[in-house]
This record gives C-alpha cells, sequence and structure tokens, in this order.
C-alpha cells in the first residue's frame, strides 16, 4: 500500500505523458498534435516536480524556523523547461498557420493529398 | 585563459545573433555572421590545438564550482567536433551570401542570419557543455532555430517539413529529459563527470536502465538513426540550400558526439556492454546502411538521394558504435569528420546548380554537367569519396570501419559495408550519368557555370577531401585521442 | 469590442494595476515567487489587453513592432553583457562576485541585472509573437 | 492526510481532462480543457511546493499558450478535427503502451513521493538550500540557482525565447499577408 501511494504521482504522471504521446503520434490534426505535444511536456513538469517534493517541505524560500525545503533544482529546469515547451508551441503553432495558408487545410491526410497529386 | 576562450568559442554567436536579427540590411547581417563564424574557426583550432597538447580544459560557468555550477569541459572528443562545425560554418557562410540572395527575401535576411547564428551557438553550446540538463537547453535553441530555418525554403513542401521535424524533434527531446530527470533521480547530480563518479553505484537498478534508454531514444531521433530518420529526407530537401549544406555537416554530427559522450563517457562500460544497446546499433546501422541507399537510388531529386545517402551515412557511423571497440569507435569519429567535408561538398554542388536553374530534379539537369565543369567535377570528387574509393577521405574512413569489423569478425558487417558502397556507387553513378552522359535541353545551352563565390567553398570541401584521403596523419590521430579519452575500453 | 463602454472603462484602470504587478513580480523576485519571466509574462499581459480592448492598431502604436525586436535584442545583449563585464573585471563568465564591493553585493546586482534583461526579452518577444498571430487575420 | 487527499482528487482530474481532450473533436473545446489542464497542474505544483513554477505554468500553459492556440484555430478556422482515415490506431497504440511499460518498470525502483532520503536530494541540491543566503544574499533559492548558479541556462532560456520571437517573425510576422504569401507561395506555381 505505501509503495502504491508512493508511486501514485509518478503513474498518473506517466499516463498523462503517454495520453498526450499518443495524441502525437496517432491524431492528424495539426492543431491537437501540437496540444498532444504540449500535454506530453507538462506531464514530464509533473514528474520532475514529484521527484523534488519532500514530505513536510516548505517551499525552497530561505525562511527563519523552518528547517525542511523541497528540493530547488527540478523547480529551476523545470521553469527553463516551461519556457522552452511555450517557445515550440508558439513556433509549431505559426507554422501551423501558414501550412493552412499554402496548403487550405490542417489535416495531415488532406495535405498529404495535395503533396502527391501534384 | 583557454577556459576563456573555449567559453568564447559559444558567447560570440550567441552575442552576434540579436546584433543581426536588428541590422538594417541582409548583406550587413551576413558581413558579421561571416565574421563571427571565422573567428569561432580560429578560436575552435586554437582549441583544439590545446585540448591535443595541454590535456582537458575546465571552465566553471558563474564562477561556481561543479556539480553546484555548470561547467564546460573540453577534451579531444568535443573540441574536434566543435572544429567540425565551426569550420563548417565559416566555409558555408561565403558561399551563404549569393544563394540566400537568391532563396530568402531580402526583408527577412538580417532574421534569417541571425537564426543561423543561433543555430550555430546552439550547436557549438552542445559540444562544449560538461552539465547534461544545459546540454537540452542548448539543444533546444539549435533545434528551433533550424526549424525555422528549414521552414525558410522555397516550396510550401518545406512547412510540412518544418512541422513534422519540429514534431519528431520534440519528442526527442522530451524523451531526453526524462532520460535526464530518471538519471537524476537516483544521482542528485546533472554533470556528467560526477554523473560518470556516481552511476557505477547505482547502475543496477530499473530507473537508470530506462533512463539510459530513454536519453538514448532521444538523441536517436535527434540523429535521424535508422527507423527514426523519416524527418530527415524531408528537411534536407526543402530546407534552403544553404541550411541543407549546414545542416547536414554538422547537426547529426553533433547528435552523434552525444550519443557517444554519454555511451562511453558517462555511463559505465560494464553497463552499457550488459544492455543490447551495440547489438541495435549494429541492426540499426546495417538496416539504414542498405535500405537507405536502395531509396536513394530510386530518388528523382537529387537534394533528396543525398539525404537518403546521408541517412545510409549514420548507418555507418552506428556499425562502428555498435562494435564498442576502440578500432569501431575510431571509424565512428573519422567517418564522422569525413562524412561533414563530403556532404558539404555535395550538396554545395547541388546547390550551385539550383542557383543557376532553380531544381535539381533529374529531368531538369540534363547534360547540365558540361556547361558547369567545375560543378560537376565537385560532384564527381564527393562522390567517390562518398563511394569510398582509395585517395579520398571516405576511403579512410570506410577502411576503419572493415578493420573495425574484421577485427571481430562480424562477416555479415562487412558485407554490408560493401553492399552499401555498391549502391553507392549505382546512386552516383546516376547523378553522373544525367549530368554528363545525356543530351542538355535547349534552354540549358546557356546555362553557365556558377560564380566564384559558390564554387570556391565548395572546392575548399573538395580538396580537403582529397588531402585528408591522403594525409591521414591528422585525422585518425585525433581521432584515436578521442577513443582514448572517451574511455571506450577499460583502463 | 472597441465599442463596450463597460470593457474600456474597466480596462483603463485594470492595466496600471497590471503593470505595477509586472513590477511587483519583477523586482521581489529574491524574497517570493517571481522574476523577469513572469514578470514580463505578466507585463506583456497588460498591452495585450489593451490591445484587445481599444483594438490591434492602437495597441501597435503603444510600443511599434521596429521597438519591440530592438528591445527583445537588447535584453538578451543585457543578460550576456553582465557576463561579458565580469569577464573584463576578472572573474569567470556570469561570475556576478566581482561586480560589486563584497561578494554579496556583487550577486545581488548581477541577479537584479539578469533578471532585467529576462523581463525584456520575455516582453517584447510575447507581444511580438502576439501581434504576428493577431495581425495575420488583418485583410 | 489532506495533502494526499487533494493530491489524489487533483490528478485524477488532470487524468480525466487528458482523456477527454483525447477524445474530443471540437478543437475549442480542447483548447479550453488544455487550459484547464493546465491550471490543474500549476495546482499540482503548488501542492507540491513548487511556488515558482506554479506561477510559471499558469502564465505560460494556461495564460500564452492558450491564447496562441486559440488565436491559430482563429485563423485556419478550422474548429473541428476530421476523423483520420490513414491513421490506424494500432500501431500508436502499442508504442505508447511499451513506452509507458518502459517507464513504469523505471519507477519501480524509484523512492517513493516525498521520500527526504531520495538520492535526489541529497547530492548538489542541500547545497543549494544551505548556502544561498550567505553566497548570494538571495532568500528565494529557486531564483538564486535561477540566475546565479546555474545562470547560463537561464541564458540559454532567454536565447530560446528570442529565437521564437526571431522564428515566429520570419514565418508570420513584419509585413501584412500580402507581401509575404507572395514570396512564397508564388513559386510554388511555377512548377
Amino acid at each position: 500500500m505505501d509503495f502504491i501511494i508512493g508511486h501514485y504521482n509518478y503513474w498518473i504522471a506517466i499516463f498523462l505523458m503517454m495520453t498526450g504521446f499518443y495524441t502525437v503520434i496517432s491524431r492528424g490534426n495539426l492543431v491537437k498534435k501540437i496540444i498532444g505535444l504540449n500535454i506530453f511536456q507538462v506531464s514530464v513538469f509533473l514528474l520532475y516536480i514529484s521527484m523534488s517534493t519532500v514530505k513536510g517541505g516548505a517551499a525552497p524560500i530561505i525562511t527563519e524556523g523552518v528547517k525542511l525545503y523541497s528540493n530547488p533544482l527540478p523547480h529551476v529546469l523545470i521553469l527553463t523547461a516551461i519556457v522552452v515547451g511555450v517557445a515550440t508551441t508558439a513556433l509549431g503553432l505559426a507554422l501551423v498557420v501558414r501550412i493552412k495558408e499554402a496548403y487550405g487545410t490542417i489535416e495531415e491526410d488532406e495535405i498529404h493529398q495535395q503533396d502527391h497529386s501534384l | 585563459m583557454q577556459g576563456h576562450l573555449s567559453l568564447l568559442l559559444v558567447i560570440v554567436p550567441l552575442i552576434a545573433a540579436p546584433v543581426a536579427a536588428i541590422l538594417p540590411r541582409g548583406r550587413w547581417s551576413w558581413a558579421l555572421a561571416l565574421m563571427v563564424a571565422a573567428i569561432c574557426a580560429i578560436l575552435a583550432g586554437v582549441q583544439l590545438w590545446a585540448v591535443v597538447h595541454d590535456g582537458v580544459i575546465s571552465y566553471e560557468l558563474g564562477g561556481w564550482a561543479p556539480p553546484w555550477g555548470i561547467e564546460y569541459r573540453i577534451d579531444a572528443v568535443n573540441a574536434m567536433v566543435a572544429m567540425i562545425v565551426a569550420g563548417i560554418a565559416a566555409i558555408t557562410l561565403p558561399y551563404a551570401l549569393l544563394s540566400a540572395e537568391k532563396e530568402i527575401p531580402e526583408h527577412q535576411l538580417p532574421l534569417f542570419y541571425s537564426a543561423f547564428l543561433l543555430c550555430f551557438a546552439g550547436l557549438l553550446g552542445i559540444t562544449q557543455t560538461g552539465d547534461i540538463f544545459n546540454l537540452f537547453v542548448f539543444l533546444e535553441i539549435s533545434s528551433l532555430s533550424s526549424y525555422a530555418l528549414i521552414s525558410l525554403g522555397q516550396k510550401r513542401q518545406a512547412l510540412t517539413s518544418a512541422y513534422q521535424y519540429l514534431i519528431m524533434g520534440t519528442l526527442g527531446a522530451t524523451f531526453f529529459l526524462i532520460g535526464v530527470g530518471l538519471i537524476y533521480s537516483q544521482t542528485g547530480t546533472l554533470n556528467m563527470m560526477d554523473l560518470a563518479l556516481r552511476l557505477p553505484e547505482v547502475s543496477g537498478l530499473k530507473t537508470v536502465h530506462t533512463g539510459f534508454a530513454f536519453i538514448m531514444i532521444g538523441f536517436a531521433l535527434k540523429l535521424a538513426l535508422f527507423p527514426l530518420h523519416l524527418w530527415l529526407p524531408n528537411a534536407y530537401t526543402y530546407a534552403p540550400t544553404v541550411i541543407t549544406v549546414f545542416l547536414a555537416a554538422t547537426a547529426t554530427k553533433v547528435a552523434l558526439y552525444v550519443i557517444l559522450r554519454v555511451l562511453f563517457s558517462v555511463f559505465p562500460l560494464d553497463f552499457v556492454s550488459a544492455t543490447p544497446t551495440g547489438d541495435l546499433f549494429l541492426l540499426s546501422g546495417m538496416a539504414g546502411v542498405i535500405s537507405a541507399s536502395i531509396y536513394a537510388i530510386y530518388q528523382v531529386d537529387v537534394k533528396r538521394l543525398l539525404a537518403y545517402s546521408s541517412v545510409a551515412q549514420i548507418g555507418y557511423m552506428a556499425l562502428g558504435i555498435g562494435f564498442a571497440s576502440s578500432l569501431g569507435v575510431t571509424a565512428t569519429i573519422i567517418h564522422l569528420f569525413n562524412h561533414a567535408l563530403m556532404k558539404g561538398a555535395l550538396f554545395m554542388a547541388v546547390g550551385a546548380i539550383i542557383y543557376r536553374i532553380g531544381s535539381c530534379h533529374m529531368d531538369n539537369i540534363q547534360g547540365l554537367g558540361r556547361q558547369m565543369p567545375w560543378t560537376f567535377g565537385a560532384i564527381v570528387i564527393g562522390g567517390l569519396s562518398l563511394i569510398g574509393v582509395p585517395g579520398t577521405a571516405g576511403f579512410i574512413s570506410k577502411w576503419y570501419l572493415v578493420l573495425a569489423a574484421m577485427e571481430q569478425q562480424a562477416w555479415i558487417v562487412v558485407a554490408v559495408i560493401l553492399i552499401g558502397s555498391l549502391l553507392a556507387v549505382v546512386y552516383i553513378g546516376k547523378i553522373i550519368e544525367v549530368l554528363y552522359f545525356r543530351a542538355a535541353t535547349e534552354t540549358h545551352l546557356a546555362v553557365k557555370e556558377a560564380p566564384m563565390l559558390l564554387l570556391a567553398p565548395t572546392w575548399v570541401l573538395v580538396i580537403a577531401n582529397i588531402y585528408f584521403g591522403l594525409n591521414t596523419e591528422l585525422t585518425v590521430g585525433i581521432a584515436q585521442r578521442a577513443v582514448q579519452v572517451l574511455g571506450v575500453t577499460p583502463g | 469590442m472597441t465599442n463596450n463602454l463597460i470593457l474600456r472603462v474597466v480596462s483603463k484602470s485594470l492595466i496600471p494595476l497590471i503593470i505595477v504587478f509586472a513590477l511587483y513580480v519583477q523586482f521581489h523576485g529574491d524574497y517570493g515567487p517571481g522574476g523577469g519571466f513572469q514578470a514580463g509574462v505578466i507585463m506583456s499581459a497588460a498591452i495585450i489587453l489593451y490591445a484587445l480592448v481599444f483594438g490591434l492598431d492602437a495597441g501597435e502604436q503603444v510600443i511599434p513592432s521596429t521597438m519591440l525586436r530592438i528591445l527583445a535584442s537588447l535584453g538578451v545583449l543585457i543578460y550576456a553583457g553582465v557576463g561579458v563585464v565580469t569577464l573584463f573585471l576578472g572573474g569567470n563568465y556570469l561570475d556576478y562576485s566581482v561586480l560589486g564591493g563584497t561578494r554579496v553585493a556583487g550577486q545581488h546586482l548581477g541577479i537584479l541585472l539578469v533578471e532585467l534583461g529576462v523581463g525584456m526579452t520575455v516582453f517584447s518577444v510575447m507581444l511580438i509573437i502576439f501581434f504576428a498571430f493577431a495581425g495575420r487575420g488583418r485583410p | 492526510m489532506i495533502d494526499v487527499f487533494i493530491d489524489v482528487i487533483l490528478l485524477a482530474f488532470l487524468a480525466i481532462t487528458a482523456v477527454s481532450i483525447v477524445r474530443m473533436t471540437n478543437l475549442f473545446a480542447i483548447i479550453m480543457l488544455f487550459g484547464i489542464f493546465s491550471f490543474l497542474s500549476a495546482a499540482m505544483f503548488v501542492v507540491m511546493d513548487a511556488v515558482d513554477v506554479a506561477f510559471t505554468e499558469a502564465a505560460v500553459g494556461a495564460g500564452i499558450s492558450t491564447v496562441l492556440m486559440l488565436a491559430t484555430i482563429a485563423l485556419t478556422r478550422d474548429h473541428h478535427e476530421k476523423a483520420s482515415v490513414s491513421h490506424r490506431p494500432w500501431l500508436p497504440l502499442t508504442v505508447v503502451i511499451v513506452t509507458g511499460a518502459a517507464l513504469v518498470y523505471g519507477t519501480l525502483d524509484i523512492p517513493g513521493f516525498g521520500d527526504p532520503e531520495a538520492p535526489a536530494q541529497m547530492h548538489v541540491a542541500p547545497y543549494y538550500i544551505e548556502r544561498s543566503v550567505a553566497e548570494t544574499g538571495v532568500p528565494n533559492v529557486v531564483t538564486a540557482v535561477l540566475a546565479s548558479y546555474r545562470g547560463f541556462d537561464t541564458l540559454g532560456e532567454v536565447i530560446v525565447v528570442f529565437t521564437a520571437g526571431i522564428a515566429v517573425m520570419l514565418l508570420i510576422g513584419g509585413r501584412r499577408r500580402k507581401s509575404n504569401a507572395g514570396s512564397n507561395e508564388g513559386d510554388e506555381n511555377d512548377k
């Protein structure tokens, strides 16, 4: 039981990652793929932050009288990763807008059709 | 002092990129980029010299000692890769002036060169760093800028290729991030040297195994290792020519470097040899060499043909890793260097044809070899090097690879290498046949040789192909040195 | 949307508050959660709100796009420049300790400056991205 | 105990939201759900004492990303995902199950959630907590690590943001639609 409680966070994070991953590789809509990618990444952030948590610890802002803090390093890494994530999203969506202008669709199948009928 | 030089190698292009973005003219940004690339090539040369003579350079960023701060750690392996990246950039940029002006609208050129510098800085940042998370950050700098650069190609497929690469690349980077997280959870550190010290104690844990697998898959995606190569042919075909030249010669090399570093320097030897990693690399390498070479034969677009050939060449490098022997990894590192030279030369020569007639489709380039003798000559010599004809750089890589295979008595691999070379004869022969032995269409009789500014950089690489085919002291010497510091064999 | 009086009045009074909050987040990051990145995002939200209510052109008049491009570059240059200054003062790259009289004072100054660079770049890039997306739909 | 309770509930909500996102086809609703997903994970970060991360995730994931997604579907005028013909679910499903199984296998050896003795908490991190005030004068350890100890990463992060700005300007920025579309799509018609 302890084992399950101790790993519940990780397993849900993995489940979320896999829903995101599945959306990316199974869906043909270009916007939805980007959303899947975002879910995938946010769930990886959950995995990292779960690793940084210390039971009974406080947020890592040094205050008088507090002894136990959660691990600040994964927080820093994830702050960077969030920024990287939004940068990727912005670029991906800009590409989607251009693809729509060039092809008139944002469905992968229809784009393939157009490229092959050329 | 040497530490500062290694730092400047990354910082100079990083500072130049925002400046290039706000310059008013494309040519000014180009001049800035060229200057930066030249400075970096010199710095990388000095760094390589210093590393070979005085040993490892370590630099503490922010003045914080590792593992608390980020460390730059340069030995013979990354010094060599940095030299390839900076050298290729310095050769590509003179070529870029005319080629990019033809393919990119003028008002976008300052941003284009800014993105180029960012990509360049990102690749250098990956090679220099000794911190595995810092590597991720610079990986993303180089990836994001290369997605943008690829999307600037002239056909609309450039957009979809860039999108496809963005999805695959981000999945790869996220896999890498998962792997790093899992490893961190068992070691508490991100510094590669520190990881190497701490991993032997925990190498039996399932978490470490999974983390290792995710890091490998992540970078196999970035490397376009067969069968994770699907993004590469499209990206190389539709990107602007200069970008294809630059990425083909550098980006996959940097990804390969990371794999070598993680495999041999970070993880303990007995850990890696207990996993099926070596066999997987061998399998993927063999399948990649054969299938991508066959695909290449059936291509009608020369750029795409060469892109498939790149997948095959990555297969050769994977074979060397698969042997996990000194000789095998030596062959991989030699080929990493030589392949940058030959693919750089070939894509540049093809770019010269595109510059003149706007296409490199087999139907459009018939007989052009006689109109453009210097370009044609570059394709022939680059092609011979790709096949591995004695006297060219390509021969040296294949020779060491065959030696490594024979040392392990892996006769199947020897056969695969030979078949791969024969297939290369076919696809290179096909290009030569179309270019030289077919009659030119009337519209093409007026086509002139490419301008000097395109030919000169191409021929610098062509001559390098011959030089490093005859004088192997430098490449083999550094590669052997690199294998020593990587720690491929115990002791 | 631009004609809705309530929206105009509410947003006019909200925008200064958002900007003050952004500045608080920017400079209070040493003691509480926040820092240049979050501040930049919030600050850009103020301008985005303005552009949404008063129209894109009005928004672009507040900060023209060339200005944004320069600001974005400037932010990076401030951050990277702090590192170059530390190099000249004899420290390693980004070793802020050499910036001030004491180690801690130097660190303080360094962190303040780089966070400023972060905020500036994030603010202007977020606006660049927003204006690019919003402007694309215009006839 | 209440912590565990909130934790379990939030994660369950996250899972429900994620599954709905996969199953739905209305893009507008999907994006709204993604905003909710992002907010829920920000709440999760608060529960796990990562206040800076929560702040950023709320501003970026639920704010910027969602706004950009909405702007995109407004521009593309496609509000519905079409049923895919070529995508068979079995291959992706297998890939995902194998990957997920590998990850679960990897967590079997991971120290339990919140374990203060976990290796991740032992080596590098305590140094920051013990020394950051003395060495940098900054009580928020996350800021100290972000801006000073790992300041070079943050420089890289700023460059990533800058790169995104450059990329978006290259793709859809600067000039109005007319001049931009002409220069790129025009070449396609020559063929």
